[in-house]
């Protein structure tokens, strides 16, 4: 087995810590050992809205350093998984794309040959773990909890590169099944969290959350569940803001996955960076 | 040997010709009865000869019998004012093309068996059993008669009861002394019309004798969903035979019925494998519904409630359902990339048909109806009509998912001419799929359908009217979706067709036809695929069946090793010509008999160069790069290549081959100059288009 | 003891391998000097040119002749045998269609004396020296064969009775045509003395074929593991099998290599390249004329590729230069 | 160049001739279902007749969140996600550019990330135990030259 080379991204570090702590107690937990990579930067996401080669360039970046490295990525961000996947799936299928980024590589020194693989860490967790070791591992199963899924949209999307059907996602619901809590369904289950948009029109984004939100608490569920960070300032950080502009008091404890499986597995909560979670998830941890 | 000149009245300045080893003959009318008769009486049968004079295009139609070589000295010589050194040259050309031709061999085939088989029993393989009647053999892969038709509960758009249609098309079948087999399947057809031999087997367990006491259906432990509805592994035929069938794919040989059964039942799952003789074969096997469930945002099988049409119509006439608000989703996996990128031609009728039926039930039941296009034609538009005055809904737009809300469905969807996202609420949801093709069928008859969709016609050569008769014929909805009206016009075409042949004592045929040299075959086996017919068979060797090759030649352009050959166009043939039109400066045209060279023939009044010397082949798929280059190799200027336009090959793609082969010398860098070889598709009419490009091709 | 008949072997424009067949005789060499004489074989043997000219014209029975005629001294020399023999046999590709030398036809004298001469990366040569047919030293004149501008196969300078194919040709075809013509059982002048079918006839790996042969993606030699057991066109691997004559004992294909063409056409075939590229054309399958496109532009050097061995003897034209 | 052409060019948008308007991508946008200005359907066609200055002018090109919901839906296989950021792209080329998108790019450009890192942020990680993270990654300005992107300070 390859090594596996921790991909943070841009957002975890600073406004993640909670995510990264509990992902990294997880792994330990299950003998998965990630290597930080310091010079890993930005996914390229965030500009390919405006410069599609430069974003293109900056995924192969960071897919050449792993090369380099010898290991493939395991990432937390879904964004930075889906941009990273697809750029790699790009240079496999498409040689021309590959000579040219070659060409710009070579500038900064690097050089990518075989694309490495780029792998969520949920997706790591469900295809490499697998449920029945994950379920090994739970020294106490949240039987009490009742948890919504969240998988946002490039956990899934494009499908192709995923494998999973996105219109009847099923792998958090059983990552989440297996920490013995109960997993509701609801009706806005496969809706976007609009944070792309936050900058464009806070409106709207905000109108996107607080229907997800409505539709959880809806059916009763005490928490949800996430793997993205970019989800979680839409449902956590920006809670209130929802809440004051809808007039409406949620108190939804928004759960890093990690959080969740951390505390099936009987890691205490002030390891699990609970602290930095927006909404206070006390009621849930008693 | 002999070579008639004719001078079409004196239009044409005939030279003096004289050749070694061939008989000239002169005269000035061959197409008046006199010249025909005096063609006849110099004829010996099967002697290859030349006739110069008009062009084919119009000596054809006296001068077919004697498949003569034919060269064009009036449209491609007097006509333009092209002097007598080309049309000498023509003449030329056109001896030494017959020097170097074989006779073409008649082709008899012995009808040796005047037998019909009819591959499944829907309205279609029942109406052409009926007038077949007891020539016809008419198996079926279920127990019962009736195919699709016998699981609906209405015909469209009447909605007339299936037992209209049905009950006195099965009463005339079964009274007819037509052999039916229910509970057979195919194994092997091989043969050629007239003479098939098809293995078959059926199933060897059976209800054989039963009094419709109905106590099996009391016992039987197994139960089955189908189409909807629920019923045991022992079942009441919904037509013939009557009484209770077994459904040998789920029934589990408990032995339960056998107990309590007062008559006589086999339990056995196994088969009984025999041969069969026929002359003919008639497929039809209908079709097959798409499955939704790919179509996993519209849940079907997932969510309750939702139905594809069949099964909405089944549990509705049963009243199982009684919908208030009923959703009606058209092109369901039709014309979608990813399922079935074609239109499935009847769903719109079909989804139609469901919103009538529920109108005519529930009048008060609320009906969407979602399309991305309403496709009804000719009268059925009073359907659609209709329909709107009974005030069901249209929505212009495909949903974008169906999920349940609170205990029912909700469908999402954005009716594109208002641009208004709607959420429907429904009781029930009604998929209106596409269907698909039989495959296994296909895969098992002896020609090529190398495809995912339906056989239309013109796939291959049903609709071909230039080769040899064709006595594998499919009817109704195996070859496209069809209606049922339709679908028993479409089965009484084949039936008569098929009787009407079958009833010569032999079919003959002398039209020319690929031959493959097997002294020289390797067994290489790339001319196989090329073969739209299938006509090319590898057994122990690569043959070509005369009663299938339609004689485009595309196989013998193919071969590597110049072992395929195709009578009258034999590549030494061709190459003689070649030698004999080809100088300095030469523009060699081949054109496809079917578009280009009647579109040349067209030309004179415009004019074009005498340079331009035109070989006439079967298919521009027949121009074996060899001569290409040999018309390099002698001077030519420019190579021109002129065939129907893409998807109107008369043989399907020899086109597109042939683009392939100039594709490919093109790129044979620096040697082939691309200005001076050119491959175009020029129209029947497009005579202006060929002048156009041969006078490109001279200034290249 | 009769008069054992009289055999000359000569060389050409070839790479010598040829020659290294007869050896490839090994003990079989024994019956052939048992049975022949051989008067003449510059190769192995220290004769003149001046012993060939002192015999009698047709005295010689048979002479081999291998390699393609590429200088004025190989026609000097290759009329001569004519003269002087009852019969000439092409010996391997290059006599018989060309060869790899006669791939040279893709250009002329001029530009192959430009690059050999002037601007290969290791050649130093300030003053431009070429050869020439003639060069002044002191008072002496220097001769060299003229370097002809075409490279031509045996039939196309003198009569050729038979031809035995192959880069080089495989022992035991070698040893059927001694026999032969030892026995006096030639088949028809102007035979090719190997079987009248392709390759795949013999193919080891002809039972592996499908029916439908589809290629979707041209792949190269160097690009893939090639299946061992299986057709190398069903791989998409370009393999002129199917335009090749057969009986070279399918040496390259036991090798996991594909078949090159080095045995030239059948009989039927007037040109191996253009019957090759045909059958080709018709295997790939594309669903849109752009895959159309992007598969004929993969054949890398279609050319050089279809006309490997059989250039000189193809009716393509040579290639136009500016 | 006409703005269907220029689509057309680019990868992903290939297959935008191929709509035929069957609204499945706007039934499926979760910004269309708040926002009805938004929407792909119409996007699409606007392309398809060519009305450049109405769709690079407009500021609903802007509005995709980017979940591909559409696409995945899509019956003919038009990349409609990847013709949102096609046609963002060229309003880029074009020299409109959203100020949030704007921001975003420099801030990447001049540190290689998209949030600043600062020494608090460094020691706010140590504190519970997580490794520190490099501040500035000076390669990816570099790309950013190469690929003729202007970054303002």
């Amino acid at each position: 087995m390859s090594s596996h080379l921790f991909f943070l991204g841009c957002t975890v570090p600073v406004r993640g810590q909670n995510y990264e702590l509990s992902a990294r107690k997880v792994a330990e937990r299950l003998g998965i050992k990630l290597i930080d990579e310091p010079d890993f930067a930005c996914c390229g996401f965030p500009v390919r809205s405006s410069y599609e080669d430069t974003a293109f360039l900056l995924a192969a970046r960071n897919l050449a350093i792993a090369e380099e490295r010898g290991g493939d990525i395991i990432t937390l961000c879904s964004s930075c998984t889906a941009t990273l996947s697809e750029v790699s799936h790009r240079l496999r299928t498409d040689p021309d794309r590959l000579k040219w980024t070659n060409r710009h590589l070579k500038e900064i020194g690097k050089k990518i040959q075989h694309p490495v693989s780029v792998k969520h860490f949920a997706r790591f967790l469900y295809d490499e773990i697998g449920i029945e070791r994950i379920k090994e591992k739970v020294e106490r199963p949240l039987t009490q909890l009742t948890i919504a899924p969240h998988y946002g949209c490039h956990y899934l999307k494009p499908s192709h590169l995923f494998g999973e059907d996105p219109e009847i996602p099923h792998t958090l619901d059983e990552l989440i099944t297996a920490t013995g809590a109960r997993v509701v369904e609801y009706e806005e289950k496969k809706l976007c969290c609009g944070g792309a948009i936050l900058g464009i029109d806070e409106d709207v984004a905000l109108t996107m959350a607080h229907k997800k939100l409505t539709s959880v608490k809806g059916e009763g569920a005490d928490g949800l569940a996430l793997i993205c960070p970019f989800c979680a300032i839409m449902f956590d950080d920006l809670q209130r803001k929802v809440d004051s502009k809808f007039n409406t008091n949620f108190n939804l404890p928004i759960l890093y996955y990690p959080q969740l499986l951390g505390l099936a597995f009987g890691i205490p909560e002030t390891e699990l960076g609970f602290k930095f979670n927006k909404v206070k998830a006390k009621g849930l941890l008693s | 040997m002999k070579a008639f000149l004719c001078s079409c009245g004196n239009r044409i300045p005939l030279p003096e010709f004289k050749e070694e080893g061939v008989e000239v003959f002169y005269h000035d009318a061959l197409c008046s009865p006199a010249g025909i008769e005096f063609i006849t009486e110099r004829w010996r049968d099967d002697e290859p000869i030349m006739i110069a004079g008009c062009s084919p295009v119009v000596g054809e139609r006296y001068f077919s019998r004697f498949n003569p070589i034919y060269i064009n000295i009036r449209e491609q010589g007097s006509y333009l004012g092209h002097g007598q050194e080309k049309i000498g040259d023509l003449i030329r050309s056109g001896v030494a093309w017959l020097k170097a031709t074989k006779p073409i061999e008649k082709k008899v085939f012995d009808v040796k068996s005047t037998d019909i088989l009819i591959i499944g029993s829907g309205v279609a393989g029942l109406e052409a059993a009926r007038l077949i009647g007891r020539k016809a053999i008419l198996i079926e892969r279920r127990p019962y008669l009736g195919g699709t038709v016998a699981d609906l509960d209405r015909l469209y758009p009447e909605g007339t009861p299936n037992s209209h249609t049905l009950m006195p098309l099965i009463n005339q079948v079964v009274s007819g002394g037509v052999r039916f087999k229910p509970d057979t399947e195919i194994v092997s057809i091989q043969g050629r019309p007239g003479d098939y031999r098809v293995r078959l087997r059926e199933r060897k367990g059976k209800v054989v004798r039963c009094d419709e006491c109905g106590r099996c259906l009391e016992v039987c432990p197994v139960e089955v969903v189908d189409h909807g509805i629920k019923r045991k592994a022992i079942f009441r035929s919904p037509s013939f035979p009557p009484g209770y069938l077994i459904d040998f794919s789920t029934c589990d040989l408990c032995g339960e019925c056998v107990k309590v059964c007062p008559g006589e039942i086999i339990l056995d799952r196994s088969w009984n494998e025999y041969e069969l003789h026929c002359g003919g074969i008639i497929v039809a096997t209908g079709l097959n519904h798409f499955d939704p469930v790919q179509l996993s945002e519209f849940g079907y099988g997932r969510l309750p409630n939702v139905y594809t049409h069949l099964e909405f119509e089944r549990k509705l006439a049963r009243g199982e359902i009684k919908p208030e608000k009923v959703v009606i989703v058209h092109c369901a996996g039709s014309r979608d990339e990813r399922y079935l990128d074609y239109c499935s031609g009847i769903c719109c009728l079909l989804g139609l048909k469901e919103a009538k039926l529920i109108k005519d039930r529930y009048p008060e039941t609320e009906v969407y109806l979602l399309y991305i296009d309403i496709r009804v034609r000719g009268e059925l538009e009073y359907l659609y009509k209709e329909l709107r005055n009974l005030g069901v809904k249209f929505v212009g737009g495909r949903p974008a998912e169906i999920i349940p809300k609170d205990g029912r469905l909700m469908v999402k969807v954005e009716d594109s001419l208002s641009s208004t996202l709607l959420k429907i609420p429904a009781d029930a949801v009604v998929l209106s799929t596409g269907f698909v093709p039989d495959k296994k069928i296909f895969d098992l008859l002896p020609i090529n359908l190398d495809r995912e969709r339906f056989p239309k016609a013109y796939d291959w050569s049903e609709l071909s009217v230039d080769g040899p008769p064709h006595a594998i014929l499919f009817a109704g909805s195996a070859r496209e979706p069809m209606s049922v009206p339709d679908s028993i016009l479409d089965a009484r075409a084949k039936a008569y067709r098929l009787s009407h042949l079958l009833s010569l004592p032999r079919i003959e045929s002398h039209h020319p036809v690929s031959v493959i040299d097997e002294e020289r075959c390797s067994l290489c086996s790339l001319c196989i695929q090329n073969c739209p017919y299938g006509a090319l068979q590898k057994e122990e060797k690569v043959r070509s069946d005369p009663a299938v090759c339609m004689g485009c030649g595309v196989c013998v352009a193919t071969c590597p090793s110049g072992a395929a050959n195709l009578e009258s166009y034999e590549t030494g043939g061709l190459m003689a010509a070649v030698e004999s039109l080809t100088k300095e400066g030469t523009i060699l045209a081949f054109l496809c008999r079917w578009s280009a060279y009647p579109a040349a023939d067209q030309a004179y009044p415009i004019g074009y160069p005498e340079s331009v010397r035109i070989i006439r082949v079967p298919c521009s798929g027949r121009v074996d790069p060899q001569l290409i280059l040999k018309g390099f190799e002698l001077g030519a200027r420019a190579v021109l290549i002129g065939g129907c336009y893409p998807e109107a090959c008369h043989y399907h793609t020899g086109n597109i081959k042939e683009r392939r082969r100039i594709k490919l010398l093109h790129a044979l860098d620096g040697i082939v100059d691309p200005r001076r070889l050119r491959i175009e598709w020029i129209g029947t009419d497009e005579a202006a288009k060929f002048v156009r490009v041969v006078e490109e091709l001279e200034k290249a | 003891m009769a008069e054992k008949p009289k055999v000359g072997l000569y060389w050409c424009a070839s790479c010598g391998g040829c020659e290294e067949a007869v050896v490839d005789l090994a003990r079989d060499i024994l019956k052939v000097v048992e049975a022949v004489d051989i008067i003449f074989w510059p190769v192995a043997m220290d004769f003149k040119k001046s012993d060939v000219e002192a015999m009698a014209d047709g005295s010689i029975a048979v002479s081999f002749i291998n390699g393609a005629v590429r200088t004025e001294e190989q026609k000097e020399m290759v009329e001569l045998l004519r003269k002087k023999s009852g019969l000439i046999v092409a010996f391997g590709s290059c006599a018989h269609l060309g060869g790899i030398p006669g791939l040279a036809n893709f250009w002329d004298r001029k530009t192959i004396f430009e690059r050999v001469y002037h601007t290969t990366p290791t050649t130093d040569n300030p003053e431009k020296v070429t050869p020439k047919t003639k060069t002044g030293v002191d008072q002496y004149e220097l001769t060299l064969p003229e370097f002809f501008d075409t490279v031509r196969p045996l039939n196309q300078v003198i009569d050729v009775d038979y031809y035995l194919p192959g880069c080089a040709p495989p022992p035991d075809l070698i040893m059927n045509a001694v026999e032969a013509i030892l026995k006096g059982e030639l088949p028809p002048k102007g035979s090719v003395l190997a079987p009248d079918k392709a390759l795949c006839d013999s193919c080891p790996r002809k039972d592996s074929k499908p029916d439908k042969i589809k290629i979707t993606e041209i792949k190269r030699i160097h690009q893939v593991v090639a299946d061992p057991e299986k057709c190398f066109l069903a791989e998409g691997i370009i393999c002129l099998g199917p335009a090749t004559r057969s009986g070279c004992g399918e040496r390259c294909i036991n090798a996991n290599m594909p078949c090159r063409g080095c045995f030239g056409p059948t009989s039927a075939v007037v040109d191996q390249g253009a019957k090759f590229l045909s059958g080709l054309a018709s295997i790939l399958e594309a669903e849109t004329i752009e895959d159309e496109e992007r598969l004929t532009n993969s054949v890398i050097d279609p050319a050089g590729l279809f006309y490997m061995y059989s250039l000189p003897s193809s009716i393509l034209r040579r290639r136009r230069l500016s | 160049m006409s703005l269907l052409k220029e689509v057309l060019s680019r990868p992903g948008g290939e297959e935008i001739r191929r709509c035929f308007a069957c609204s499945t991508c706007s039934g499926s946008c979760p910004v269309r279902e708040i926002d009805g200005r938004f929407n792909p359907r119409r996007i699409i066609r606007m392309v398809l007749l060519d009305l450049k200055e109405e769709v690079l002018k407009s500021d609903f090109i802007w509005y995709c969140t980017t979940c591909n919901s559409c696409q995945e839906r899509c019956p003919q296989g038009v990349r409609i996600y990847n013709i949102m950021n096609i046609l963002k792209n060229i309003a880029v080329k074009e020299g409109i550019i959203h100020p949030t998108f704007k921001a975003q790019v420099d801030l990447v450009g001049r540190m290689g990330r998209l949030y600043e890192v600062e020494d608090f942020d460094n020691k706010k990680r140590t504190k519970v135990d997580l490794p520190e993270v490099k501040k500035v990654f000076p390669e990816v300005r570099r790309l950013f030259d190469l690929t003729g992107v202007r970054i303002d300070e």
